[in-house]
């Protein structure tokens, strides 16, 4: 375990120091660029805030993916999950404003994670129905979904006459909760770490959890060992559908206040990155989606802060993903199902 | 009006096919091909930096397979070097490819902004006397070089893989690296061929954006092409003619999709949108056999290290 | 011909190999013994170039093979038919035979090659198809695809990792005749096997290994299958279980008129009919691809049906989940442990657990019951002499002797009325091939029903009350135990009777 | 504090797009050769949004300029919580108090493109490629073009094509081919990135197109009638005067022909004229007469979400 943080750790910092160059490039000093990251990751109540609103729809979304990578279900619609989860959350909370607070907020983001559900059991439909390979249709499903936003904000969902496709603003009941006065800090944070746990115990100890992670490693042990494996396939992509709903939920619930369109862009397979840089394994899943939150604020922050230009919070991303990954995988510890 | 769909079809298809082709390549040595996106990008781009420099198209489309190789490299050795999962390697370096090319471009203009970079575009190539037939004449024989390439190299890379022994082994590195390996050839060293191979081919795709459809490199200009081309490699089984066809009818479904629009229909362009992937899925769904993939894809290959 | 001196090769902990010296003379036919895990599977990886020795050095005639890689040990005249197959099951029998072959032509010469597999399966009586797909081929087969590519690529040693394992008696006799020729050529064999008759029979002189060190090394004359047990073993085997005589009682399985299809559609069940009763061993024979797979599955649930029934206890599970099986109190054995008996990657007490994970001991609650499933996995590994160093160990570092008895302690453990057993010493040496026979006897004893399926016409008798033979998809013959001879049974097998 | 001589932008794309991004980043160039301390964020994505605005907030920074109605959203939320800072969004569509929209009259200028579209076509088919249906800025542009086209040659065919993104130069080629294969002659649209795709396709289909920026221009002298020049530099720079002199406060303001100090945009061929040679010059004069009648309030398109629809 310390042992593959030192090596996650070895593999940020050569990232780093490959895009300081860059930065020196551009006419920036690097130090003043990464104390810049630093100070806007860590560097007040808020900015730690800002991250951890961050990590919450990644921290949800990436833990399904891991359930699914674990039974071998190669789930790579996140996005479309995302988005379902934000128009479901959006729809009931604009359709029921009139609900006491508690029971909008609840409501609201139950129908995010029924929505996300659905959206995946459509793709185990029709993979285990008509044999179409899942990847395939998750894929292709993103960019339905994505575009079912648009569709839904075009029409009645859309706020009349705004600038952009977006609802309007969701009723104050609809909102999560504040933990911190005086930052933006929501409830979903919170959701998301009990989820990891819930799925932690899931996985690791319940029938359920057994079942998948047998049916990741070899299904024709799965079909030995009795395992539907129809029943396991739709009852995983549900779950992992759902948390990629609520994930969604939180985040119009939590961050917009509405919904709008490409809120969730991207979020999907940055969910893949942190399930299996994880290690599919939910109490991996935690400190990789940290990692991904923290970074990406703190990269963000440091383009305004310093002025480096933007692209290179890509770059950097992308480094770190990729040293972070091969130093990892050298330490080459085979993996436990 | 069938005609011109035909030929819209074959054009929106060829940089998937190209990207296809490529990937097509890196799955069957069994490496997940998620980084496409990111090596037509590079490919975009340093097609269109090469041409800008030297005014060549010639040099600026060996500089697009170059950028798609080099990105290929990094897969390579993340990937076959250090055993680092190829999915995850994938989309790392397609978020690095959109960046850099957009950082590399500021480097070329005045107070790190991005510069307008115009290039002249890679004209059609009309076969004599085969241009001329009717229908055919439009879609097949009046098209711009790429597109030409492409297609041989489609023909190319089917007879390469199932005729040759360097194919062969291609073929077996993907389905039992551990075979090919007591077969005696190094199957680390086959996959990494095939990557960098995949790489270049998916840059040529780029440069069907950048060189013979736009004249310029836009950030992030591929789109979610490399995607596309990942489902078009699925739908056509891994199999090059299969997976051109299959380039061809999503080229097919957004030609449509835009003559659709040009009707006068009572739902939101949002809904036409969506047609050309529910149409991906019904014809999947319709033909309702699942696709295998190459037995070892994505299983790393764990040796000794000495 | 070949040397190989001080041999060292250690995986983590484990000292597969321990400074192992052994020489191979040209024109001889030399059999490697030992225990599971004795490490002969890695010596002649070492001298093929799969794994790199530690130490220890390699002469083959005359020139000495440093850090080669199989290319180099192929181009000397090495041919290695590994243990577990390395063929690509996707791909034809020319595909696999052409891979890595230079003489195939950078252009593919697929009509010349298939011509050249003709000839040579022919020339030695191996009969194969060149265009049939591998993965269709029955594992005797498969083999034979193995020695022709080391012949074509004409290996002068050729070593064989127990390949007869898999086989079934006449494909047996129709591989040593292959074998003598090739000596009579000139050629080398290491022939590796835990059938020491098939030893007796062939081998010119053996070598034991023991622990990763050489044991022993004789010629075969003089050495009778006592000695060379005693010799791999390092004490005397016990004498095997007494049968206790037992009254068949009810009819605990009855499979009438069953018909199945195989994974390519085609139909390889023609209606076999049966019944076991209960402290009974039915045995069946037959080659290897005679339905006896297709009969397995169907009966353990793995495998559709096509038409027929299956009872269990008077419960007809025909249809019926693997899970209902389960209750009706089948239990199952399976031919293929790696990947469909074991999860490798999963702990012993995890793998203990693999079929009953709804139900106690491994359940409690909504919870699984790790604890229960921990302790109950110490109790099995004492009970069914698992090496291994503890519950917690994963399967995939057990050897295949070890493996196969996490299985038995799974399935038997469950005290069945039913005992469907595949192939269940497969590769096992002498002395694990005993236990597993003694706890098939044991349960007998208890009044459990048993379908034992085996290539092994010698196990099939030991173990037998009666034996039926398959052959073409159908039962062709029953005889009990004490009508039974060798001849008979093996010309039942071939079809011939 | 409307002017704390500190102007921070957000932009939703890369500012070398040729067209609205690249024009809003002028005005911030602008800003800053007027001695103003400038600092921006590029292609900030909808999640980063409201985070950004607060962070430059906090540092002092007014305006802060969101240039895409995108923007507001954010705006909104951000607004109420600095009461003192102002929030400018370019292309927006409302606002109250600190929070200010302003866009350019896109309905003027997507009308006077329409009758020149009206006034070139030969086969009587023009057509448009834009992106996000159902916006009012593109209802604007597109309703109005269609409006212009119609009010010269009401029996004109019109279609418009609405795409995914406007950054995508290669579909936005395909799409201005489908029109043109549809016997279109002349092709406009409002893209991003996206519009140098339709203005190749014109280029190599041999029919006219406008554009958006003199880039455009560029790419096809002989095919290029005009282009809506957008003067965001212009406009910001007047937002930001308008600011300063308390003239202009939350709300929506639109700079066209009727406001003579930023008329927002205008069409320009090149630096020296405002249209094609190709142009006859009885149609650049009546183009400038209806400029005339916008100025004077005369002439006020005012184009439904009909008029904006996408296909004939
Ligand atoms: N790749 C490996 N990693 C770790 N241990 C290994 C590896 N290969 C072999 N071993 C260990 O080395 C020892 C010798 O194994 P080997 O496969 O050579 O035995 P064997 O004599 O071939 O046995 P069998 O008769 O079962 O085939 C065993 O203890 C085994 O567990
Ligand atoms: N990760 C590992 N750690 C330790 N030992 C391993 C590991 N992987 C494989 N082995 C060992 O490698 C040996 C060789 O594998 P192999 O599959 O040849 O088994 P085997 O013992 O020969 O069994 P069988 O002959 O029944 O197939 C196994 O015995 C196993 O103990
Ligand atoms: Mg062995
Ligand atoms: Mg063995």
């Amino acid at each position: 375990m310390t042992a593959t943080i030192t090596r996650g750790l070895t593999g940020v910092g050569a990232a780093l120091a490959i895009a300081a160059l860059l930065v020196l490039s551009s006419g920036k000093n690097p130090l003043v660029a990464y104390e810049a990251l630093a100070q806007g990751a860590f560097g007040s109540p808020d900015r730690i805030a800002v991250a951890l609103n961050k990590v919450a729809p990644y921290l949800l979304t990436a833990l399904g993916v891991a359930l699914c990578f674990r039974a071998r279900v190669i789930n790579i619609g996140g996005e479309g999950q995302i988005a379902l989860g934000g128009l479901g959350a959006a729809w009931v909370a604009l359709t029921i404003p009139a609900a006491p607070p508690v029971v909008l907020v609840v409501l609201s983001a139950l129908a995010g994670a029924v929505a996300g559900a659905m959206w995946a059991g459509l793709a185990a439909l029709i993979r285990l129905t008509r044999g179409v390979h899942e990847v395939l249709v998750t894929l292709l499903l993103n960019f339905v979904g994505v575009l079912l936003v648009a569709e839904a904000l075009h029409g009645d969902l859309g706020e009349p006459g705004a600038g952009f496709p977006q609802s309007p603003l969701l009723e104050r009941g609809a909102w999560l909760p504040k933990l911190v006065k005086g930052t933006d800090l929501h409830v979903g944070i919170v959701i998301a770490i009990v989820a990891v746990f819930v799925v932690h115990r899931v996985l690791w100890h319940t029938p359920f959890g057994f079942r998948l992670r047998v049916r990741g490693a070899s299904e024709k042990a799965a079909a030995y060992a009795g395992i539907d494996m129809h029943r396991s396939f739709m009852g995983v992509m549900l779950i992992s559908g759902a948390l990629a709903g609520l994930a969604g939920a939180i985040d119009v619930l939590g961050v917009h206040y509405r919904l709008i369109e490409g809120f969730s862009s991207g979020f999907g397979f940055t969910a893949v990155s942190i399930a299996l840089i994880g290690g599919l394994s939910p109490l991996g899943v935690l400190p990789a989606a940290l990692f991904f939150g923290f970074l990406e604020t703190g990269a963000l922050a440091m383009q305004r802060a310093v002025g480096v230009p933007s692209p290179l919070v890509s770059v950097i991303q992308g480094l770190t993903m990729v040293f972070v990954l091969a130093a990892i995988a050298l330490g080459g510890a085979r993996r436990r199902v | 009006m069938i005609e011109d769909i035909l030929a819209a079809s074959v054009r929106i298809g060829t940089p998937l096919l190209f990207a296809a082709l490529g990937g097509l390549l890196s799955e069957r040595a069994g490496v997940f091909a998620v980084g496409l996106e990111g090596m037509m990008l590079a490919g975009a781009f340093a097609g269109v930096i090469a041409t800008w420099l030297t005014s060549s198209l010639g040099l600026g489309l060996v500089a697009s397979a170059a950028g798609g190789m080099a990105l290929a490299l990094v897969v390579v050795i993340a990937t076959q070097r250090y055993g680092a999962d190829q999915m995850v390697t994938g989309l790392a370096v397609n978020i690095l490819a959109l960046g850099l090319t957009s950082f590399l471009l500021r480097g070329f203009g005045a107070r790190g902004e991005a510069p307008v970079l115009r290039v002249p575009t890679l004209a059609p190539w009309p076969i004599p006397w085969l241009a001329d037939l009717p229908v055919l004449g439009a879609v097949l024989f009046r098209q711009p070089p790429l597109t030409y390439a492409g297609i041989v190299l489609a023909l190319g890379v089917a007879v390469w893989l199932a005729r040759t022994r360097a194919g062969l082994t291609l073929r077996a590195a993907g389905e039992n690296p551990y075979a090919v390996f007591a077969g005696g050839t190094d199957p680390v060293r086959v996959r990494a061929l095939a990557i960098v191979a995949c790489g270049a081919i998916a840059g040529l795709g780029g440069a069907v954006l950048s060189l013979q459809q736009v004249g310029t490199f836009t950030d992030g200009m591929t789109n979610g092409r490399g995607y596309i081309a990942l489902a078009a490699i699925i739908v056509g089984r891994w199999r090059p003619m299969a997976a051109l066809a299959a380039c061809v009818v999503f080229g097919a479904a957004d030609a449509l999709q835009l003559r659709v629009q040009g009707f006068r229909l009572p739902v939101s362009s949002y809904v036409i949108q969506m047609t050309p992937y529910l149409v991906a899925l019904a014809v999947l769904a319709g033909v309702g056999r699942s696709a295998r993939l190459p037995a070892a894809i994505g299983v790393p290959l764990l040796r000794e290290r000495k | 011909m070949l040397e190989m001196r001080g041999i060292e090769k250690s995986f983590g902990a484990v000292r597969a190999n321990r400074g192992i010296d052994v020489s191979i003379p040209a024109g001889r036919i030399v059999g490697l013994l030992g225990e599971n895990g004795s490490g002969k599977t890695t010596l002649m990886n070492v001298l093929f170039g799969m794994v790199r020795a530690d130490a220890g050095t390699i002469t083959f005639d005359g020139r000495p093979l440093v850090h080669h890689t199989p290319h180099d040990a192929i181009a000397a005249g090495i041919g290695m038919i590994h243990q577990h197959f390395m063929l690509v099951p996707a791909m034809t029998v020319a595909e696999n035979v052409m891979l890595g072959w230079e003489d195939a032509g950078a252009w593919l010469r697929h009509d010349a090659v298939a011509q050249r597999i003709a000839e040579t399966s022919t020339a030695y009586g191996l009969d194969l198809d060149p265009h049939a797909v591998v993965g269709a081929l029955s594992l005797g087969a498969q083999q034979r695809v193995e020695i022709v590519k080391a012949l074509l690529r004409g290996a002068r040693l050729l070593v064989l990792d127990e390949p007869t394992s898999n086989l079934s008696p006449p494909e047996v006799a129709r591989l040593l005749p292959v074998l003598r020729k090739l000596r009579a050529e000139g050629r080398s064999v290491v022939f590796i096997s835990h059938k020491l008759q098939e030893v007796l029979d062939l081998c010119d002189e053996v070598i034991v290994l023991r622990d990763g060190a050489v044991a022993g090394a004789c010629p075969v004359a003089g050495a009778t299958r006592e000695t060379l047990a005693t010799m791999m073993v390092g004490r005397e085997l016990p004498p095997p279980l007494a049968r206790v005589e037992t009254t068949p009682g009810r009819e605990v399985l009855i499979v009438s008129d069953l018909r199945a299809l195989d994974d390519a559609g085609v139909e390889r069940l023609h209606g076999v009919s049966f019944s076991v009763r209960a402290g009974e061993v039915f045995a069946l024979a037959g080659v290897d691809g005679n339905g006896q797979a297709e009969l397995a599955d169907v009966i353990g649930g793995l495998r559709e049906a096509m038409h027929g029934s299956i009872s269990i206890d008077g419960d007809d599970v025909t249809h019926a989940t693997v899970t209902r099986r389960l209750r009706a109190g089948l239990a199952h054995v399976p031919a293929d442990r790696a990947t469909t008996g074991l999860v490798s990657a999963m702990t012993i007490a995890e793998n203990l657990a693999l079929r009953e994970s709804d139900a106690p001991p491994f359940r409690r609650g909504p919870w699984l019951d790790l604890a229960a499933t921990r302790a109950l996995a110490d109790e099995r590994i004492a009970a069914y002499g698992v090496r291994a160093e503890g519950g917690d160990a994963l399967v995939a570092t057990l050897s295949g002797g070890n493996q196969q008895k996490v299985i038995l302690a799974r399935e038997l453990g469950r005290r069945p009325a039913l005992l469907l057993a595949a192939q269940p010493t497969r590769g096992l040496d002498p002395g694990a091939t005993r236990f597993v026979i003694d706890q098939v006897l044991a349960l007998r004893a208890e009044g459990a029903a048993v379908l034992y399926i085996s290539t092994e016409l010698e196990e099939v008798m030991a173990v037998a009350d009666r034996i039926g033979v398959m052959f073409g998809g159908r039962l062709v013959g029953v005889v009990s135990r004490d009508d039974a001879d060798l001849t008979t049974l093996g010309l039942m097998m071939a079809g011939a009777a | 504090s409307a002017q704390s001589g500190k102007v921070a932008m957000l932009l939703p794309g890369s500012i070398n797009d040729q067209s609205w991004n690249a024009a809003g980043y002028a005005g911030l160039q602008k800003l800053k050769a007027q001695g103003m301390e400038v600092a921006y964020s590029e292609n900030v994505q909808a999640a980063d949004h409201i985070e950004a605005m607060k962070d430059y907030a906090r540092r002092g920074f007014s305006p802060i300029i969101g240039h895409s109605g995108r923007f507001l959203s954010a705006a909104q939320r951000v607004g109420p919580e600095f009461e003192k800072t102002f929030f400018l969004v370019g292309s927006g569509s409302g606002g109250a108090k600190n929070v200010i929209s302003i866009d350019i009259a896109n309905e003027q200028f997507g009308y006077l493109v329409g009758v020149l579209a009206g006034r070139m076509t030969k086969t009587g088919k023009v057509g448009a490629v834009a992106g996000l249906e159902g916006l009012p800025n593109m209802i604007a542009s597109m309703g109005g073009f269609r409006l212009g086209v119609k009010s010269v040659k009401p029996e004109a065919e019109v279609r418009v094509v609405y795409l995914q993104s406007m950054e995508d130069p290669a579909a936005a080629k395909e799409a201005a081919f489908s029109l043109i294969a549809a016997g279109a002659d002349v092709v406009a649209g409002k893209l991003n990135a996206g519009h140098a795709g339709l203005i190749q396709a014109a280029k190599e289909k041999g029919v006219w197109a406008t554009g958006r920026s003199l880039g455009h221009t560029a790419i096809a002298p002989e095919r290029v009638l005009t282009n809506i020049n957008e003067k965001w530099d212009e406009v910001y720079v007047a937002a930001v005067g308008d600011l300063k002199g308390g003239k202009i406060t939350g709300g929506y303001h639109a700079y066209g022909y009727h406001t003579p100090a930023a008329r927002g945009a205008d069409l320009q061929y090149n630096e020296q004229r405002g249209f094609n040679t190709a142009v006859p010059a009885a149609v650049a004069t009546e183009i400038e007469g209806l400029k005339k009648k916008m100025a004077s309030g005369e002439l006020k398109v005012k184009p439904t979400k009909d008029d904006a629809r996408g296909g004939a």
